[in-house]
């Protein structure tokens, strides 16, 4: 019904090849962005903080798990690991080079996790599919452990936690206690939205249609040229930079400070399931899976108070946790290729609208 | 030179010092281990009948100890109790067949796996919402398990055994043993494998996909029941067990996920060997290298042998 | 768009005009590779010039014929315009032509030259070579399996052009000697030869003179306000005076972007990836897109179907008067408005419609509410009348005085009058030179002063509008004297979507009857949906609850006559249906699906003789050509049924005139 | 060998090479140079007990035509696979453009210009068809990482410039009107034909085809015998041929070796090959 497709003609193959070909597309995709932007002087302060900075984030976890699970078809559950390597990380650089910009850290620091996510990446040359999600757990565990074992990570606090100094950008507080919820919220969305860019360059290209082949019939990828350990390895590298940089924003601009639990192996389920309910391979569906998954508890935990009934915290909990199992299972059933193809699907509606086909 | 020495050589030393303490540690080792290997069996139960990685089998175990606590806590007696725990699994098997596996009947692996997650949450939210979130004592002398300890001089020192380990020790090997008659011979045994197979192929000579389905998670329910008791027994009863569950993956991993000799050889090699590795190469870093040993095991040996120790070798047929 | 003259008689100069003022802006385009491959105007000079320099290099001298033959292509129009610069005269034929069809054009019209568009096209020209004396060169477009064919007298357009710009850089003279011919072009000179499919016996090569049409087009451009902006898809057949017209000389005028398909088979896609703003279409095309649409608004689902149907009943009521800018009431505005968020526009743009500005339809008469449906969407569709000998336009309609049964008012600086036999006769800026080397025939079609026979019926309405009833010499009287329009009632018969075609009999008769041929499409999903069984057309065709059925179409029509005063007497009162679709390949149509009626009427004797006997069924056995050309015999048994018609009141009396 | 079955005639009418339309003097089957391309000595590959090939030889010269036939089982497939690199032969050595080897990965085997489609198509079921054959173009395509990330620029550029060879194969093969449909949905006969536009886009020196044409009806075979055809003429590739269709492999095929068994029971020209007693009876079956 909204599309015009009547006069959209392409003249260069780049402009065939574009991601948005559609003007309409190309126009809801702005309205999204100008939306997210003037969210921070509309939205209040728990909307930001509480919603929207965390929904940012886990879409950026899971766009970097997808592009391992979803685009190369490489199975991890080692996803909170690699996003504890970006937090510490972040945190050692930033301790020992406190004045360099704090966002400059947080990128880098996704190198680290990149260089780890590789290491864990060497065996899925020789082993598959199940097989490999024992290697990530190795790799989840191993560091979980480190996290808690090597005081030097979290400079000897007693605590165990690493608490996050204040640093600024452009002359305000973007982390620490007197950061506020909109400036945070700002860095956060200009990171996800170019490292979203970047991601969307890689899967459309050379490499995505590399990472896609070798998820589809590896053995016929080999046998058109395309070295299978190279191919794998930069996946595991680039799903790992980008839970990386999510791990530093995470603990920076979220959290606030964080003890090793934060990257326990619950939270990479957490992830792998916004990438299977938002849709494999897909990045729009891994924005759409980790709203749904991470937003509908606090929705539900929203519900009760609204019709008046109390109902004790803890039940709450174990109804949140019910739900939202019976969810991915009645998710599962009606779509198992997610959020995204249903998504997909109301697009191609409404361009043939009103034909039904 | 001293590190290396303290990584190779040291820790041997001390095991010829102190050969009780090594036998300890070895019967430690033993008893996880085949508990590890009961909680794997479940696993290659229903891998092997339906090609479903069923992750929620760790969920299984505390759910099954937790009903059965929670039941005589609410006065039911003893046995009492244990036959409707059974009764409650066997309610759950059919549940899940109808609810989880009849609709997602020929989804790929990955789907079936992660509707496995969706009923590990729904059960864990279940579970505490009827019995409650706080950790619970196993009912173990109500059920006439032994207590207490048998300690035995040996090698001039003292090893101490827990009657309730020997009781575990034996209990699972029953299982095992009826298990794997049970798959070789019996008529519904072959008709899992079958299943297990293809699900075409068994269903075009006439297999009941539906009831083969019910009887296999059942009986992973019986088997999460038993390591329920026995890890309850030694520990308590809390949903901190799920995590001991996921260490039924290296061990599954090691064996072969379609073996049932490999689930319990698994076991009992990443029991030992996270025990020996704990107790002697522990200090070495800081200890609770428990935690990721014996993933680093398993890892070890998929690098070696990809299929596992037990699995067919995979040849790629294009 | 101003109106001063157009800068050059002929269009080669048009070409450097718009390659000097516009160079920059698309001219051709081409779905080629996967996108749409496109040259601008500057591009299409220096090319052309070169391919004019190349096939003067071959031997192509002023005066000589090239023949072109292919479906729409960038360098085959860069034919018409090389062969222009050098004073030659372009002879465009269908490319669907049967071999013994190309063979007649291309030996009548002498050509020298012939240019192909691939290896099919090039088979067939070598096939007939025998029969053409003077053809001395074949150039080709598409290379595709021609690779092992023999050099000799073979040429790819690539390498012409090639050798053309070879010329050019190193020869001095030769840009010289072209600017010359270029200048020498005068707008007497024959710039096309368009050989018309006529209904009857050989078709004729008609001579179009280049000023003539630039100026025909110059008017129309200001008529629709057409300029450099617009884009059309150039689909219909090269060589159908509506495409030489609407597309070539159109877009020589204004300067417009002329795309071309990817293949005939693509085209739907194409047009709706181009979305061309000025577009036509012969009446059988806009009847077949509704067709499809209905057909497939069935299977959407209930909701849609009545939202969709619901809407399209506001459009019937409000739609032509906002288009026409009649005064409407603000509700009805507002609904309509809502209607073309919801339906409308998503139904132009799924039609690739929404960008077009000005639509024409002409070639046969439109059914009023087939072309009512098209208006109340919002499509500004108008009718025009026209002929190959008047390169086109006698009458188009203006916006805003759009009728369904009349074809406007004449074209600009057009003279038309109704001779005392009923004859339209015109006079027009773009009118034909002569027929090519047919003398005899260019005077039959001349008036001594200068006017054009057009063969066909008409009269002139109170609004000016020309309504054409019939062809002239079809135009028949009944054994009473009433008069007797085959093509009017057969026109009334295939509004009917069920009703592909319709030939009536009634010239000297005491009564008129029919033969009618029933649409597959339309019947057949008629049939489906009433689970009526048949296995192949014929037994469709003479299955009895399709006899009722268009029995009771025929009675609607004669319900309708009977309301004219004219056509009273002419209703249908006996009818057949035929066991086989008239079909172009068996000589019963043109190449433009129109009746040839004396091949239909000397095929057909005993079903005709059998209606006015008054038998109720017939026995017929004629010849068929199936698709790879073999022939075949076909024999039916014919059912023959009455229609009913509606008595008419006494002849009311002529109000004084 | 069975007598020409009816699809026999049916080829050689439709696709014959002697005569063009107009009678040009076509060239004569097979423009091998002689040069052989592809040496296989003696090779052996055993699967645990399972001799699967044993002491195979033979040789493809540059520019022809050469068809490898024999009863199922008969260890064809297995020989592609091993030419491919993706089975390492017990013993024997494969010996491509000049270069010995035994132990060769399939990656290495295709940057030096080995080709290959498979028996029961190897598509890439997530991507389009157009996708598919530009994942072809991998080996080509040079643009390194940090330009990916940008993608506008040169790599961009190099997309376009590898998007236009592709598009000449899409013409080629006539499948423009499924440039953009998933491969998953398309008809068996369009899905081999894409897995050879994606072969071709590897720019191949030696084509291997692994029974293109099973499962095609006779109009589909008519068109991927031109495809062949047009491939070895235009673009002067060598192809190793698997096929059971004897009138194919008569009419394509400028030398033929059979295999049965896992050994090499016939090698030369069609007619050669078609009276040999050993050849006749492996397909006729003797008792052995």
């Amino acid at each position: 019904m909204l599309y015009r497709e009547t006069g959209q003609f392409k003249t260069t193959y780049a402009a065939d090849m574009a991601v948005f070909p559609l003007r309409q597309d190309r126009i809801g995709l702005a309205v999204i962005l100008a939306a997210a932007l003037t969210l921070p002087f509309v939205a209040g302060e728990y909307m930001l903080s509480a919603v929207m900075i965390p929904l940012l984030i886990f879409a950026l976890a899971t766009i970097g798990l997808n592009l391992l699970v979803g685009y190369t078809g490489l199975l991890s559950l080692g996803t909170a690991g690699f996003m504890g390597v970006g937090a510490y990380a972040c945190y050692k650089l930033t301790t020992f080079f406190p004045d360099v910009n704090i966002v400059v850290w947080i990128l880098v620091s996704g190198f680290f996790s990149a260089g780890v996510g590789a290491l864990f990446g060497l065996p899925s040359l020789r082993i598959k599919g199940f097989y490999l999600a024992v290697a990530t757990l190795a790799a989840q565990f191993f560091l979980q452990w480190c996290f808690t074992r090597i005081p030097w990570l979290y400079n000897n606090n007693i605590s165990g936690a690493i608490e996050v100094p204040g640093r600024t950008l452009f002359g305000e507080f973007v982390t620490g206690p007197n950061a506020s919820a909109e400036m945070r919220y700002l860095v956060v969305l200009a990171v996800v939205a170019l490292l979203t860019w970047i991601a969307s360059n890689l899967v459309h290209g050379r490499i995505g249609r590399s990472w896609m082949a070798v998820r589809d019939m590896d053995i016929a990828a080999e046998l058109i040229g395309i070295r299978l350990l190279p191919t794998k390895l930069l996946a595991f590298a680039v799903s790992s930079f980008y839970c990386g940089v999510a791990g530093a924003l995470m603990v920076f601009l979220w959290y606030g400070s964080a003890e090793p639990e934060v990257f326990s192996i619950n939270q990479s389920f957490l992830i792998l399931f916004m990438v299977i309910i938002g849709g494999l391979g897909s990045l729009i569906g891994s924005f759409f899976g980790a709203a749904l998954i991470y937003v509908l508890p606090i929705a539900l935990k929203a519900v009760p108070p609204l019709f008046g009934l109390s109902i004790a915290a803890a039940t709450v909990e174990h109804m949140t946790f019910m739900i939202v199992g019976a969810l991915i299972i009645g998710f599962l059933i009606a779509e198992p290729h997610g959020l995204a193809r249903l998504w997909q699907t109301g697009k191609q509606k409404l361009r043939t609208w009103p034909f039904p086909y | 030179m001293t590190i290396l020495y303290a990584i190779f050589v040291d820790p041997f030393v001390q095991m010829a010092g102190a050969p009780d303490l090594l036998v300890q540690a070895l019967w430690d080792g033993l008893v996880s281990g085949v508990l590890y290997a009961l909680i794997a069996l479940g696993f290659v139960l229903i891998f092997k009948a339906s090609g479903v990685f069923n992750f929620a089998q760790g969920i299984m175990v505390v759910f099954a100890a937790l009903t059965l606590v929670g039941l005589h806590e609410k006065g039911v007696p003893a046995f009492l109790a244990l036959a409707l725990t059974v009764a409650v699994m066997f309610v759950l098997a059919v549940g899940v067949e109808r609810v989880v596996l009849r609709p997602l009947v020929n989804q790929p692996d990955i789907i079936l796996f992660i509707a496995t997650f969706g009923l590990t949450y729904f059960l864990i939210g279940f579970g505490e919402l009827i019995f409650g979130g706080n950790p619970k004592a196993m009912i173990t002398d109500q059920l006439f398990l032994p207590r207490g300890v048998v300690d035995v001089p040996m090698l001039g020192g003292m090893v101490s055994f827990q009657k309730i380990d020997i009781a575990a020790a034996i209990i699972a090997s029953l299982m095992v043993a009826g298990l794997a008659v049970f798959f070789q011979n019996t008529r519904i045994g072959r008709a899992l494998r079958a299943v297990a197979d293809s699900h075409k192929a068994a269903l075009s000579v006439g297999i009941s996909l539906n009831q083969i389905w019910v009887i296999v998670w059942f009986a992973a329910g019986l088997v999460a029941l038993a390591a329920g008791i026995m890890w309850g027994a030694r520990s308590e009863v809390s949903f901190a067990l799920e995590i001991i569950a996921l260490k039924a993956l290296p061990v599954l991993v090691l064996g072969g996920l379609t073996s049932v000799p490999g689930a319990i050889i698994g076991g009992l090699i990443i029991g030992v060997g996270e025990k020996l590795g704990e107790f002697y190469w522990g200090p070495l870093v800081g200890g609770g290298i428990e935690s990721w040993l014996a993933y680093f095991i398993a890892l070890a040996v998929l690098l070696v042998r990809p299929q596992g120790l037990f699995g067919e070798k995979i040849i790629e047929r294009i | 768009m101003t109106a001063e003259p157009p800068p050059g008689d002929t269009f080669a100069k048009l070409l450097q005009h718009h390659a000097a003022v516009r160079g920059q802006r698309p001219a051709f385009r081409h779905k080629d590779r996967g996108i749409w491959q496109t040259w601008t105007w500057a591009e299409v000079h220096e090319s052309t010039r070169a391919y004019a320099v190349g096939l003067a290099r071959l031997g192509l001298k002023r005066g000589d014929r090239i023949a072109v033959v292919g479906s729409n292509r960038p360098r085959l129009y860069w034919t018409f315009l090389a062969a222009q610069s050098l004073g030659a005269v372009p002879v465009p034929v269908y490319s669907d032509a049967v071999a013994d069809e190309l063979a007649h054009v291309l030996a009548h019209a002498e050509v020298r030259f012939a240019v192909a568009q691939d290896q099919e096209q090039v088979d067939k020209v070598l096939a007939v070579q025998a029969r053409l004396a003077q053809l001395e060169q074949v150039v080709y477009d598409e290379p595709r399996g021609l690779r092992d064919y023999d050099r000799g007298r073979l040429h790819a357009i690539d390498d012409v052009i090639a050798a053309g710009r070879r010329a050019l850089a190193e020869e001095t003279d030769a840009t010289a000697w072209l600017d010359g011919e270029i200048a020498s072009g005068s707008g007497r000179d024959a710039s096309i030869i368009l050989y018309t499919s006529g209904t009857t016996g050989r078709s004729k090569g008609v001579v179009l003179a280049a000023g003539r049409c630039i100026a025909a087009a110059a008017d129309t451009v200001v008529f629709d306000r057409l300029s450099e902006k617009d884009e059309a898809l150039a689909y219909l057949p090269l060589a159908w005076v509506g495409d030489h017209y609407l597309n070539f000389a159109q877009a020589l005028v204004a300067g417009f972007c002329l795309a071309c398909p990817e293949s005939p088979d693509t085209v739907e896609q194409d047009l709706r990836e181009i979305g061309p703003t000025f577009y036509f279409a012969p009446p059988r095309v806009f009847e077949n897109l509704l067709t499809r649409v209905m057909i497939r608004m069935e299977d959407a689902g209930a909701l849609k179907q009545r939202l969709f149907h619901y809407f399209i009943g506001v459009a019937k009521r409000y739609g032509e008067a906002i288009l026409d800018g009649r005064p409407v009431p603000a509700g009805a505005r507002l609904l309509y408005g809502a209607g073309a968020l919801l339906v409308y526009a998503p139904l132009k743009n799924m039609l690739g419609l929404s960008r077009v500005r000005t639509a024409y339809t002409a070639g046969e008469a439109v059914g009023p509410d087939l072309f009512s449906f098209y208006r109340s969407l919002g499509l500004n569709l108008k009718q025009l009348y026209g002929q190959t000998e008047a390169f086109l336009y006698v009458t188009a309609q203006p916006d805003g005085g759009v009728r369904a049964d009349t074809v406007g008012p004449p074209a600009p600086n057009v003279a038309i009058r109704i001779a005392d036999s009923g004859e339209v006769q015109f006079k027009s800026p773009g009118m034909f030179v002569e027929y090519f080397k047919d003398a005899e025939k260019t005077a039959e079609a001349m008036t001594p002063d200068g006017f054009i026979r057009t063969g066909d019926a008409g009269v002139f309405e109170p609004d000016g509008q020309l309504k054409i009833i019939d062809r002239a010499k079809d135009v028949g009287r009944l054994a009473g004297g009433a008069l007797f329009a085959p093509k009017y009632l057969e026109n009334k018969l295939k509004f009917f979507p069920n009703i592909k075609e319709a030939v009536t009999f009634g010239d000297g008769r005491d009564f008129v009857a029919c033969f009618v041929n029933i649409d597959l499409t339309a019947v057949g999903n008629w049939a489906e949906r009433n689970n009526i069984v048949y296995g192949s057309y014929q037994e469709l065709a003479g299955h009895p609850l399709v006899y009722d059925m268009i029995g009771e179409h025929i009675a609607e029509t004669n319900r309708a006559l009977a309301r004219e005063p004219a056509m009273a007497a002419a209703q249908i009162r006996r009818f057949l249906i035929l066991h086989k679709e008239l079909d172009a390949d068996d000589g019963e149509l043109t190449r433009t699906q129109k009746v040839r009626r004396n091949v239909v009427a000397e095929r057909y004797q005993p079903l005709i003789a059998a209606l006015f006997a008054g038998d109720a069924a017939a026995d017929i056995a004629t010849e068929v050509t199936f698709e790879d050309g073999r022939k075949g015999m076909l024999s039916a048994r014919v059912a023959i049924r009455d229609a009913a018609a509606t008595p008419t009141p006494a002849p009311v009396l002529e109000a004084a005139a | 060998m069975n007598g020409p079955g009816p699809n026999e005639t049916a080829m050689r009418k439709a696709e014959p090479r002697a005569e063009r339309a107009d009678g040009a003097p076509s060239a004569p089957p097979g423009r091998s140079t002689g040069e052989v391309l592809l040496a296989v000595e003696n090779v052996s590959l055993r699967f645990g007990g399972v001799k699967a090939i044993s002491d195979v030889s033979f040789d493809i010269r540059k520019g022809e035509v050469r068809a490898i036939i024999g009863p199922n089982g008969a260890g064809k497939t297995s020989m592609l696979n091993v030419i491919n690199g993706f089975y390492h032969p017990q013993d024997g050595r494969i010996t491509f453009k000049g270069e010995t080897r035994s132990k060769m990965r399939p990656s290495v085997a295709a940057a030096q210009g080995i080709a290959r489609t498979f028996q029961n198509v190897a598509l890439f079921k997530g991507m389009t068809t157009l996708d598919n054959i530009m994942t072809g173009r991998a080996l080509k395509m040079r643009r390194g990482f940090f330009w990916q990330l940008w993608r506008h620029g040169p790599a961009m550029a190099e997309e376009v410039e590898h998007r236009k060879f592709v598009e000449e194969i899409i013409d080629f093969l006539d499948i423009e009107a499924v440039r953009k449909v998933p491969v998953g949905k398309l008809p068996y006969g369009l899905q081999k034909r894409v897995e050879l536009g994606r072969a071709l886009a590897m720019e191949p020196e030696l084509l291997l085809l692994d029974e293109p044409m099973a499962g095609m009806n006779l109009e589909e075979k008519e068109d991927m015998c031109r495809f062949i055809l047009d491939v070895n003429n235009e673009f002067g590739t060598t192809v190793a041929l698997i096929e059971h269709d004897m009138g194919v492999v008569m009419d394509l095929s400028d030398r033929v070796v059979v295999l049965e068994y896992g050994r090499k029971i016939a090698d030369g020209t069609p007619d050669e090959v078609k009276r040999d007693q050993k050849v006749i009876d492996a397909y006729l079956g003797v008792a052995h």
